[in-house]
């Protein structure tokens, strides 16, 4: 998810390729359909979307992400505005209002934080403006205040990456958790999953480290130099995305450790870090896939045209270890 | 009698107090390092040590920019992202060699530091705003330059980040350099004598004919500078390009590295010594937190009570 | 009224008072006389609670009471209004706020009422003869008028005690001659007067009582008349009457060896808007010329120009042949033009650097080679001017910003003069320094002038200006009005020439 | 000139000061005016050309989304600019802001009081810790509020177990209307801000407390010896900017109904940028409120314009505002050096 890395450009620009898939989402799955929700028809190519991000594009995950969606618009010809939130909550929402103002018939909106989305909500939804919201959930009613949420569940996440964790480690040992940013709904989710996964399946694991990263690159390396030097005998390192568990294996390389030594698991799927399972310093990524433009438009063409669409689309997320990272290394993003 | 001793205890408390001020940052490190000791297990070892010394290196170059830059009564906020324009520079110019990237690297610094200089000196800009246009202007250069983190392969920039001469990281030997060679101007040139002159009273140094505006210029272009090469070098030990997070809150933390080490913020003064001891102080500090793997509220908070202690210690008495 | 006996005051390495006793009795000016660095201001600022006194030491009466002031507002609150050594006023404010503050008349809801308040700002300016637009902000005035502004706020309110900290510094005799009114006025209504002042005419003239200190320490107390000038002036030197020759008078000995040589300064047609209107003046080599004027006639202004530091519309400044570039100080000092400015605290010294980094500043660049500083040579050079002028500080090392006054003045002198120029502007160069030290600076003047320099002088020093110059350009509005040159330089000829000299209207 | 209405004590004692009632030439007035009011200008400008560009710009529904989301800074840039005009400045803004948020919706479970007093309480004291710091223990105000910014965000982190918990605002409730509501068809928030705008102004030129706030920034020295309360004037600025930031925060609780524990980062800087465009000295001694609010609007105009414009990529976004807040300081400081020097 957040702030992830690649040093070659997407190869998967947009639609193409790896595009983001529904899963799960059978007949249990709650749906929702225009008439419920209140608000006309409409022609889907005619309409303006309006696709609000939250951070800059300057991280793989939100450049594959944006590239995706506009991408689809372009090859359904669909008129998209879009605004980027900087990283900051409050920009975000004056940018989702200003797309409302500037006549956004529907929004797509990637959300910084969950909460706090009220007035947006209000507004939108005095105009009858469906809404759906990409990678992340904004809390509110489904159907009501917004229509459905695309996007893979990050406690989930959590969950398998604490699967990997216990096969590598062989379900014994010391581990290390790298945080996200503080107050983030990614940390905490990602947090949850996999301690609660931990502690259930494999005792014998105990998590005796927690610090953040901050979703970056220096401070994982940083934070993990630390480490290694209080705790020499660390065994696992559980990274809440790629980037913090490629500083950790700058800093376990500059330790003078080899890899394998200490094992280390990430989320997002970014290119570098497939690259690292390859080199073996990696032993598991568990993918989040930024892909959501296919799905977002077909949800809203469908939508548009009266039929039913689920409310929550959980995307199903790949999961790359030794056995695919050679052969799958292109799918990264 | 009650009176002479009244009189030698209150002289001894005021020598106590100076010595407090003037190196209190020290004795900071010192208790600092005795807790570790006592406390942190692994501490007592080389490789802590350099741990800890590459770790603060970047953070002390630009330090060192911004003390002099503080000097002069002024402040540089965009040494962040300077920092991230850095990293951006040597990405796109390795190509042709590490020596040519670390160059117009540099280069960028000095010009965004030459055109804070000309904001605050020609215009009469103040200095925070200028600097402050430049931090929010320069972050986004550097990411029109180079729009996301690239993996630097080049063996050089790789040697630099991790090699050593006789077990001292060349980080820490540049740092080190750097902070010498800062101390020396400051205290040895006329320069240094004429940054200090107008830090203290601007009008005074302009009708002693000292040549003002140029200081300033210099003083802000090797604030760039300096804040380039800890960009060059951070890029170095990460081995990636990463303009979007390099430098975030550098200028705080280069800000509060320099006034923990008892330089004030109303200029005429710059310690370099006690700058380098902030920068350590404030290190150290965070690596404790970390080691003992306290949760980040306690971390924010102990940092704000070290500070406030800091600055307090050193802090110029009332006239009273 | 207010009295305080074996009062101390320590700063770190200097011990400014020493058990002092000094005693404000109602209805009595009582003069605070001493040499620069004496006490004065100190005692003045531990009276007035600015600074407290050493502890266990001494006591403070006020109105028959112990009193201790924390802050300066208490003191006010107790009546005793001060206008402290160097104008302390607020420049961005206006002056009616600055004469108002703290104090502003209120109308509805509490709220300050401005009509009211710039009505009696207004009428307590004219009354001291000041006449200014009360809601301009106070920088735009020169120094004097803010001096007056100062008083003005001092004997506006009811106070018991005033204190006034050399007031007269910067003022015209006529000013001078206002505030005598004001304080003999102060004295009919009772109220006790606190003089400090280094011009002793001024204490024979107005004050009822003296005390003397001398190093910190009060030597000598009682009433001004009968006591004998020399005597006077001997307790503040602490030498024997007989060692101290008729002081007081100034130390010119009038008519320099003024060669006909070409004017090592000539300034043509300087115009600045709002200070000068197309000012010219020549000074030859070994000529000491004065410039004459009211305040705000554009002395300061002349000076700054010439010396680049105040941007000029138009107008030409030739040193010794090859002409300067205006507005730029540094070319200034390079073509050998020095200016000793008006207000040394603001503009003068640089208080937290030591007393020889403040020497060695202008002329540093000659001091270094290949940008190093060469600190023998510095050394060399700030002992020398600290003996040659006497400065008086606790070391080379002690920060200029702790002198006292005077001693500030001399530091700044020995800066200029360690640049050898060619042309020394003086703005008021013996502005609050004591006898000795003034006699020092003129006997310097007259041997600079005597070594060839030229010299502008600007004093409002009447009897400086006329003994000190050979020539004497007068000023008024910006603008030259008369020159007096030979037998016409007399106090006489100067006052006639300020007053009927037609107002507007280029020289 | 005024001389023949004027009574003359002395009949000489008309020096230059008589030159100096005459009244300012019109070219100079005008360039004070413009030096003042530079921001107002520019603002004035920038919505006409905004309006004539962009077509959805002067629409009801923008004007009022640009009201509402100026409403929490233009509160913060409130206490900022009396802490400015001291001559100080304040750093822990915006982590206050944020701590505003996440108490108050804490405490609105307890009702409207607690949810409004908890955040003032707390925040108030951390701007008289600043204040007392900065007044008493003479610290500089840069380090004081910065140490402030980071601990008040530790105290966030601790409160909201590490920043995992949001507390939410029930939206029934009087103090969700107080950001949710509308008077006359504008936001409750934007009057709030306007009201303590007014009041604000009121105190600043018009009290005693008003003026000593111009005095310490102008000399402190001084303005000791003129025997003004330095010291409480100063503690009284920090509570009240570290009050201004925690209502803000508060407001914005109540209008998101959440306590977003994300929020705030970089408002310190945005609203010291607000307070600076429009007009006040950073060396204090000098400024106006009015000016911090058109400040306020300027930045939230030019965000709403890039936002218009749309196609601008998120670098060059940064780019462009930090050109335009160079182009508005060097535009001021110029006019302001003009008319300085008469
Ligand atoms: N803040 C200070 N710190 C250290 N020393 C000081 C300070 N203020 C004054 N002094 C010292 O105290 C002594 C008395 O100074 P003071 O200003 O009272 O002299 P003064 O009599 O007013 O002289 P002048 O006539 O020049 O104004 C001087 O030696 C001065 O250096
Ligand atoms: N015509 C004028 N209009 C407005 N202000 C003036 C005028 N002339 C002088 N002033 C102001 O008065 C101040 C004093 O002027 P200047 O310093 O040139 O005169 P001065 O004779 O040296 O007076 P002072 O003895 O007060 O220093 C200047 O700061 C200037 O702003
Ligand atoms: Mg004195
Ligand atoms: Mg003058």
């Amino acid at each position: 998810e957040d702030d992830a890395a690649a040093d070659k450009k997407p190869a998967a620009q947009g639609g193409s390729g790896g595009a983001a898939a529904a899963s799960g989402t059978g007949a249990g799955g709650r749906t929702c359909t225009l008439d419920a929700f209140g608000g006309k028809k409409l022609d889907l190519k005619n309409a303006t979307v309006g696709f609000s991000q939250s951070e800059k594009e300057a991280n793989p995950f939100r450049i594959a992400e944006t590239a995706s969606l506009k991408a689809e618009a372009e090859k359904r010809g669909i008129k998209l505005l879009t605004a980027n939130g900087q990283s900051q909550f409050s920009k975000q929402i004056s940018d989702v209002q200003d797309l409302i103002a500037k006549g956004a018939d529907l929004l797509v909106i990637a959300p910084l934080n969950s909460d706090g989305w009220q007035p947006v909500l209000s507004s939108a939804r005095a105009r009858h403006i469906p809404i759906v919201t990409v990678d992340r959930k904004i809390n509110g009613t489904a159907c009501k205040d917004y229509v459905s949420f695309i996007g893979s569940d990050f406690v989930e996440q959590g969950r398998r990456a604490a699967d990997r964790m216990i096969e590598a480690t062989g379900g014994k040992g010391e581990l290390a958790i790298l945080l996200g940013a503080a107050g983030n709904n990614v940390t905490t989710e990602r947090t949850k999953g996999f301690e609660q996964r931990i502690e259930e399946k494999a005792p014998g694991l105990k998590v005796v480290f927690q610090q953040t990263g901050e979703f970056s690159r220096e401070k994982g390396q940083s934070v993990t130099e630390q480490l290694i030097q209080s705790k020499p005998g660390i065994d696992g390192i559980y990274a809440e995305n790629d980037e913090m568990g490629l500083g950790a294996v700058n800093a376990l390389k500059g330790a003078g450790k080899q890899p394998g030594d200490v094992k280390i698991v990430t989320v997002d799927g970014t290119r570098s870090a497939v690259q690292g399972i390859v080199d073996g310093w990696i032993d598991g990524v568990i993918e989040s896939n930024p892909r959501f433009g296919p799905l977002a438009f077909q949800t809203l063409d469908a939508f548009t045209k009266g039929q039913k669409v689920p409310q929550d689309i959980v995307i199903k997320d790949s999961a790359y270890t030794k056995d695919n990272a050679k052969a799958d290394l292109a799918k990264a993003y | 009698m009650t009176q002479l001793t009244l009189g030698r205890v209150t002289a001894d408390r005021d020598r106590l107090r100076r010595l407090l001020q003037d190196y209190g940052v020290y004795l900071g490190v010192a208790v600092l390092l005795l807790v570790n000791v006592a406390f942190t297990p692994h501490f007592l070892s080389a490789e802590n040590f350099r741990t800890q010394a590459v770790q603060v290196a970047p953070v002390l170059i630009v330090a060192l920019g911004m003390a002099l830059a503080i000097g002069t009564e002024g402040v540089d906020l965009s040494v962040g992202s300077v920092m991230a324009l850095a990293t951006s520079l040597v990405s796109l110019y390795l190509g042709y060699g590490p020596w040519i990237a670390l160059l117009v690297a540099v280069a960028g610094g000095l010009v965004v530091g030459l055109a804070n200089g000309s904001l605050i000196a020609f215009v009469g800009v103040q200095p925070i705003v200028a600097t402050l246009a430049l931090m929010v202007a320069g972050r986004g250069l550097a990411l029109v330059l180079l729009p996301q983190l690239k993996q630097v392969h080049d063996p050089g920039m790789a040697a630099l980040g991790s090699g050593a001469v006789l077990g001292v990281p060349y980080l820490v030997l540049i740092a080190a350099g750097l902070a010498l060679l800062t101390a020396f101007v400051v205290r040895r040139t006329t320069f240094g004598r004429q940054l200090l002159a107008l830090g203290d009273s601007r009008p005074a140094a302009r009708l002693a004919g000292l040549p003002v505006r140029r200081v300033l210029i210099l003083v802000y272009a090797a604030s760039g500078a300096f804040a380039a090469v800890a960009g060059v070098l951070a890029t170095a030990r990460l081995t990636a390009s990463d303009p979007t997070s390099l430098g975030t809150l550098m200028e705080l933390s280069a800000i509060t590295a320099v006034v923990v080490g008892g330089t004030p913020l109303s200029g005429g003064r710059v310690r370099i010594g006690g700058t380098v001891a902030g920068a350590v102080l404030i290190q150290l500090l965070t690596a404790t937190l970390i080691k003992h793997d306290l949760p980040p509220s306690w971390t924010q908070i102990a940092q704000a009570v070290v500070i406030v202690l800091a600055v307090y210690a050193a802090r110029e008495r009332g006239k009273r | 009224m207010l009295s305080v006996t074996g009062i101390s005051k320590t700063f770190p390495g200097v011990r400014a008072l020493d058990g002092v006793d000094f005693t404000a009795r109602a209805g009595e000016v009582h003069a605070l006389i001493g040499e620069n660095g004496a006490g004065k201001s100190t005692l003045i600022k531990v009276l007035t609670g600015v600074y407290r006194p050493d502890p266990g030491e001494g006591t403070m009466t006020y109105d028959g009471a112990e009193a201790a002031f924390a802050t300066p507002l208490e003191a006010q609150h107790a009546g005793i209004s001060t206008i402290y050594q160097e104008v302390n006023l607020v420049p961005l404010m206006s002056v009616a706020r600055n004469l108002f503050l703290g104090r502003e008349p209120r109308g509805r809801l509490g709220l300050i009422d401005f009509r009211r308040m710039h009505r009696a700002a207004d009428e307590a300016l004219r009354e001291l003869g000041v006449r200014v637009d009360v809601r301009r902000p106070l920088r735009e005035l020169g120094v004097g008028a803010q001096q007056m502004v100062a008083l003005a706020r001092a004997v506006s309110v009811d106070a018991r005690v005033v204190i006034m900290d050399e007031p007269t510094s910067s003022l015209e005799p006529r000013e001078v001659r206002t505030l005598f009114g004001v304080i003999r006025m102060l004295r009919e209504r009772g109220i006790a007067v606190v003089y400090v002042s280094h011009r002793l005419e001024e204490l024979y003239e107005i004050c009822d009582a003296v005390t003397v200190l001398r190093d910190g320490r009060a030597v000598h107390t009682g009433p001004m008349a009968g006591l004998d000038r020399l005597r006077l002036v001997s307790l503040m030197l602490g030498r024997e009457a007989g060692e101290v020759r008729e002081e007081g008078r100034t130390e010119f000995t009038g008519g320099h060896q003024v060669t006909d040589a070409e004017p090592v300064l000539s300034a043509r047609k300087l115009t600045a808007r709002h200070h000068l209107r197309e000012v010219g003046l020549d000074v030859r080599p070994g000529e000491v010329v004065g410039l004459g004027g009211l305040l705000g006639s554009g002395r300061s202004g002349t000076a700054k120009a010439i010396a680049g530091a105040l941007p000029l519309d138009s107008g030409t400044v030739v040193v010794a042949g090859a002409p300067v570039r205006t507005g730029s100080t540094p070319a200034a000092i390079r073509a050998g033009i020095s200016l000793l400015p008006e207000d040394r605290k603001a503009e003068g010294i640089v208080p937290g650097l030591s007393v020889r980094e403040n020497i060695a500043l202008a002329a540093l660049p000659r001091l270094s080679r290949f940008g190093l500083v060469d600190e023998a040579r510095i050394d060399r050079i700030v002992d020398t001017f600290i003996q040659r002028l006497r400065i008086k500080a606790a070391g080379p090392h002690q920060k200029v910003g702790e002198l006292s006054g005077g001693n500030q003045q001399k530091v700044l002198l020995a800066r200029w003069l360690a640049m050898h120029p060619k042309v020394l502007l003086l703005d008021e160069p013996t502005r609050g320094i004591d006898v000795g030290a003034k006699a020092e600076v003129q006997r310097l003047i007259d041997e600079l002038a005597a070594d060839g320099l030229g010299v502008l002088l600007i004093s409002s020093d009447m009897e400086e200006l006329i003994e000190g110059a050979d020539r004497i350009v007068v000023l008024k509005d910006g603008a030259v009005v008369e020159e007096l040159t030979g037998e016409a330089v007399t106090a006489d000829r100067l006052m006639r020439a300020i007053a009927t000299a037609p107002v507007g209207g280029p020289a | 000139m005024t001389t023949a209405d004027v009574r003359d004590p002395a009949p000489q004692a008309v020096g230059a000061e008589e030159a100096a009632v005459d009244a300012p030439r019109p070219a100079e007035r005008l360039s004070a005016l413009a030096q003042q009011h530079g921001a107002l200008v520019t603002l004035v400008l920038a919505v006409l050309a905004a309006a004539l560009t962009f077509e959805p710009f002067l629409t009801a529904d923008n004007l009022q989304n640009m009201a509402l989301s100026s409403a929490f800074l233009a509160v913060v840039a409130l206490g900022m600019t009396f802490v400015i005009v001291t001559g100080g400045i304040d750093l822990s803004v915006g982590s206050l802001f944020a701590l505003g948020g996440v108490l108050a919706a804490w405490g609105s479970q307890y009702g409207t009081a607690v949810a409004l007093l908890l955040p003032l309480a707390v925040c108030g004291l951390i701007g008289v810790l600043n204040g007392v710091l900065i007044a008493r223990s003479r610290l500089a105000p840069f380090i004081v509020t910065l140490a402030a910014m980071l601990g008040a965000r530790g105290l966030l982190l601790a409160v909201t177990d590490e920043g995992s918990q949001t507390y939410l605002v029930d939206k029934s409730t009087f103090f969700a209307a107080l950001g949710q509501g509308r008077l006359l068809g504008v936001g409750v928030p934007v009057w709030i801000a306007l009201v303590l705008f007014a009041a604000g102004a009121l105190v600043l030129r018009r009290t005693r407390f008003g003026q000593y706030v111009y005095a310490v920034g102008g000399n402190e020295d001084a303005a000791a010896l003129m025997g003004a309360p330095v010291a409480r004037t100063k503690i009284t600025v920090y509570t009240l900017s570290g009050l201004c930031a925690g209502l803000a925060g508060a407001l914005n609780a109540a209008w998101l109904v959440s306590g977003v524990t994300i929020l705030g980062s970089g408002m310190e800087l945005e609203a010291i940028s607000a307070v600076v465009i429009g007009g006040t000295l950073l060396t204090g001694g000098s400024g106006f409120l009015s000016g911090s609010l058109v400040g306020v609007l300027l930045l939230k105009v030019i965000q709403n314009v890039i936002n218009q414009i749309g196609s601008l990529d998120s670098a060059y976004q940064q780019v462009v505002s930090g050109a335009f807040l160079a182009v508005v300081v060097i535009a001021q400081t110029w006019l302001g050096r003009r008319g300085r020097r008469t």
